[in-house]
């Protein structure tokens, strides 16, 4: 028990942040029309997208001998940016059809 | 210089929260993707260009850049390519990316750790291992769901499925405790066992799911992604990946459950497969009363001379791919000083907002699209309501018969309209496989045949006429 | 300008907390009913009462012959806990009379 | 045991989120105080028997203990014996006891600075200052607002109001900088300066605004006091004081926001009171058309007789305390066999939710009070209305004439009914000051004189028919 109680006190401000962050998530979906169900699951599937920057990380980090890193890294890269670019094209291209046209 | 990257990150996270929140509103929807799209090219960059210490430009910057490049080039055709009714499966597909992408993170730094010996930190190999499992799981899992929804895989039960998925994640858990426990030291590599048990379960988790159901096993899949997502930025104490992993995890959760809601199902209910036979299979109907069979030309005599002509489309109207034919319709009829509306009910069609989609590729005005709420009410006035290619979302059932499946689901009041007509091929039963006494309604006729047959005859009717 | 860059960087915990913290808090209430605009009102003025834990950690640290701050923290503490406990009374009152009443 | 007093933290900060979450839904509204109430406690609490290094029994317990204990009394004693109608006072009051709490810590901290020397460390003076500065208008602002609100203080206007207000606020500003630059070793005491300065800042900014405008202001400063209670936070390293500060200083603000727009008005158009003249003041009208007076015993007739009978309560039912005799006039109709409901307008009345709570005292049934969106449609099948001392509520100048002040306010469509009387004592106009062209309608009758008496005289023609 008391290490859970210590897990918690020194990670406390990562877990305000966390907790934080699930009720805006919570709050912010909890409202919306379901017309827009689909392009905001289309929207939140670019977002978590920015696993790009880990991918990042780990090839910049690696040793220019270390060649599995360098491939799996360069797979990584590769696969989060299509995460995001596709994510935020695609969620785009539904979006435009949702714009009011303009009345004749 | 210090401290840019933080600001960055921060820029990055708002650029996230606002745009997740404008996403959420039909008039600032498009501006939203956008805004959320800046806060992740400032992250990147970010990471590019900085580090904690300032500007420092990251390592193998080339390659990164090519791998970039790479998949933005891919990343954009793949996504400006695709239809509009395959864009599901496109999401499907980037999800799985992401996926894939936090696993691959978590193979890496656990080969690093291979150097440090046999103790691992518990701080770190939590993130780790936890990335490893959930990314490989949304990898797998999205992967089925993309062939389950282009078609190319079909359902697939076994008996006591939910037991024996319950014990591989029982099983998945076990050997990521042994990585830790055993640490390097054992001759079992539990790392890659737990791997691969996880992209096995990721399989079995979604295989018995029915194909229609694959929109809320997305969003499920969405939010696992944003989980690990957010393990990698405890990983590298990275706050952009943290807020953004959070903030798609539960925003995806309850996304989820919102749309498990407006089809009056619930989620353990979708995740143990016991949707409907998915497609237009289930019983023939044939209950008690008569059915009245009307002729386009009957249809067109009727909508011509109205005054006011809702039209309902559901599934049908997507199969078909009527949604052009019917938008010809509609400026037909107004020409001739008919008032059309299009009433949309919340889930119509396979995913949410289908029917806007497929609508709103055709041009139809977007003000004519009327939301359940708000059309309900306008059914007493209308004069000839065409339920083109909807079943259930037009049942009443729903209201009558508390021992319907879709008993407490919100309908389209159709029957307090003057006229109905709906256009569909047969009497077949829709999504939930159950009957529909509307179309047993004397004020109902049956105009059989495919919906853009039907229509295209109805134009035609209405011009000659 | 570095300067206030540094402050941002320093405190950036800080501003996460405070950042989503307020989303949290307009997501709460934009869609509220207005009917229950006063209790909410009445609730929220009694979560300020928290400053009363200010006042107490003021009372506590006083000197046992710093009269100034054991008066001045002493009333703190009350008009505090006045804060709190009214707030909170009040709203319950308010409350209570929007639930519904069992049908005869 | 490390840790516990965090954890308490963590507790009462969620306990305040999911609080006021559970405040925004009807049903859950009081609950969520409790819970709110019970956050607070555990954070006390915690903060008396812990501190960072476990168990650890604060200093002057007593005189702590007595603080709260006579706080406790006193606060209970006021909130349970005012009147439901002053309700508003007794938040103001609480509000400003909230502001004077951070205003005395500042104080204290900074005489306690007095012994560091000159310079004082920026990091601890600004949320002294700010504490002191927010917590001291938020103060004095509350007293001024409580004397408007029980009637004590009039308005009190004087030239160029917003002007000299800007400027107080910039000399409080000044005074603060000179105050952190001078540090001890002036020769002028600037941080009492600015406790001063903020005294009366607090008085200036809510003196010119209209009485009826106090709950838009007592929301305002509610934020306010949140603000400074974060301040607190801060300055201690305390996360509850932060979170739960923060907490209502966004949320007070965005309700301000909401109210006003409730309202039709702006923040701005409020602060610099240019409201409208309060309380039932304003130009006798007397437009073209003619006005048709009628008598009790032809009101309860038409009641007594109609199938339905809906009540429109205005703030002169408030004014004349009509709710009782109003709730047994419903009930006698419904011995009848007459369906009764309430209309509810979101702004009816002087503070929101003012209706509610004050036919909710007498006892109303929650489901007889609807709110205007689900009313509207139902004066269409409505037999009579009674409009009991409402105006601006019910004037159809917000729809037709783009000129009124109040143009573009939603309304409750009563000229929808088949029959309407209005219930009020002359033909004087309402809040926003202007006349009203429902009382000209052929098919609305005037019953003048004090609702209470007016309805109780309803009352006993119904028996005696
Ligand atoms: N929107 C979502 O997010 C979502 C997701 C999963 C499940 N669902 C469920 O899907 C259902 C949606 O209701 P719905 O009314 O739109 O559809 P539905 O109840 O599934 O009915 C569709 C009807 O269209 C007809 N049809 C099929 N192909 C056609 C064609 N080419 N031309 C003309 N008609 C054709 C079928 O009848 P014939 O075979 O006789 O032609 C069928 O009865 C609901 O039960 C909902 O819960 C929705
Ligand atoms: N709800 C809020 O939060 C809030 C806050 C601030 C301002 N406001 C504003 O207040 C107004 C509320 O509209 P409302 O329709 O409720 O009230 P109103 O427009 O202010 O009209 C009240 C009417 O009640 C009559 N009245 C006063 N005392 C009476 C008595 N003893 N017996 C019978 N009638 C009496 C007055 O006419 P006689 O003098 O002829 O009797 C007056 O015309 C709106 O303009 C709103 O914007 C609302």
């Amino acid at each position: 028990m008391s290490t859970v109680f210590q897990f918690i006190g020194e990670n406390i401000t990562y877990i305000y942040l966390i907790l934080l962050m699930a009720f805006v998530g919570v709050e912010l979906i909890s409202h919306v029309p379901s017309v827009l169900h689909t392009p905001l699951m289309s929207g939140a599937n670019a977002i978590h997208g920015v696993v790009l920057i880990g991918a990042i990380i780990v090839l910049g980090n690696a040793e220019a001998t270390d060649y599995f890193s360098l491939i799996v890294g360069f797979v990584g890269v590769f696969v989060g940016t299509l995460n995001v670019i596709g994510g935020f094209v695609v969620t785009d291209r539904m979006l435009e059809m949702f714009k009011k046209k303009p009345k004749k | 210089m210090n401290y840019l990257q933080e600001i960055a990150y921060l820029i990055g996270s708002v650029g996230f929260i606002v745009g997740i929140k404008m996403m959420g509103q039909a008039d600032s929807a498009r501006r939203g993707n956008l805004v959320a799209a800046f806060g992740m090219a400032v992250a990147v960059i970010a990471t590019l260009f900085l580090d904690k210490s300032g500007f420092h430009i990251i390592g193998n910057l080339s390659y990164i850049l090519i791998a970039i490049v790479l998949g933005t080039i891919v990343g954009t055709l793949m996504a400006k390519r695709v239809q509009m009714t395959a864009m599901p499966e496109m999401v499907s597909i980037f999800n799985g990316m992401g996926g894939l992408a936090a696993a691959l993170i978590s193979i890496i730094e656990w080969t690093h750790l291979k150097h440090v010996g046999e103790v691992v930190e518990l701080g770190l190999y939590v993130p780790i291992v936890a990335g490893l499992i959930i990314g490989t799981i949304s990898f797998t899992g999205s992967m089925v769901a993309w062939g389950k929804l282009n078609g190319k895989l079909g359902d697939f039960r076994f008996p006591a499925q939910q037991y024996i998925n319950a014990i591989v994640l029982v099983f998945i858990i076990a050997a990521a405790y042994f990585t830790y426990s055993t640490g390097m030291a054992s001759d079992i590599p539990w790392f890659y066992v737990t791997l691969g048990v996880s992209l096995v379960y990721g399989l079995l988790f979604v295989f018995p799911i029915g194909g229609a159901d694959m929109p809320v096993v997305i969003s499920l899949l969405n939010s696992f992604t944003g989980v690990a997502a957010a393990c990698g930025g405890f990983l590298y104490d990275n706050n952009v990946m943290l807020m953004g992993g959070v903030l798609v995890g539960s925003a995806g959760t309850i996304l989820t459950i919102v749309m498990t809601k407006a089809m009056n199902r619930s989620l353990t209910n979708v995740l143990i497969g016991m949707a409907g036979s998915g497609g237009s299979g289930g019983g023939t109907g044939a209950s008690g009363g008569s059915v009245r069979e009307v002729q386009a030309t009957d249809v067109a005599i009727m909508c011509k001379y109205a005054q006011k002509v809702i039209i309902v489309p559901g599934y049908g109207l997507a199969v078909a791919q009527a949604q052009h034919v019917c938008h010809e319709l509609e400026l037909l009829l107004e020409e001739e000083g008919v008032e059309v509306k299009y009433a949309i009910h919340p889930v119509a069609g396979r995913m949410p907002g289908h029917m806007n989609v497929l609508l709103a590729e055709s041009n139809v005005e977007y003000d004519k699209l009327i939301e359940m709420e708000d059309i309900n009410p306008e059914f007493p006035t209308t004069d000839v309501v065409l339920v083109v290619g909807a079943n259930d979302v037009v049942n009443p059932a729903a209201k009558n018969d508390s021992n319907s499946p879709i008993y407490g689901m919100p309908i389209l009041d159709v029957d307090t309209a003057k006229q109905i007509v709906v256009l569909k091929r047969s009497m077949k039963s829709g999504y939930a496989g159950i009957e529909n006494a509307l179309f047993f309604d004397p004020k109902c006729g049956m105009l059989f045949g495919d919906a853009k047959d039907s229509i295209g005859k109805l134009v035609s009717e209405v011009k000659a006429l």
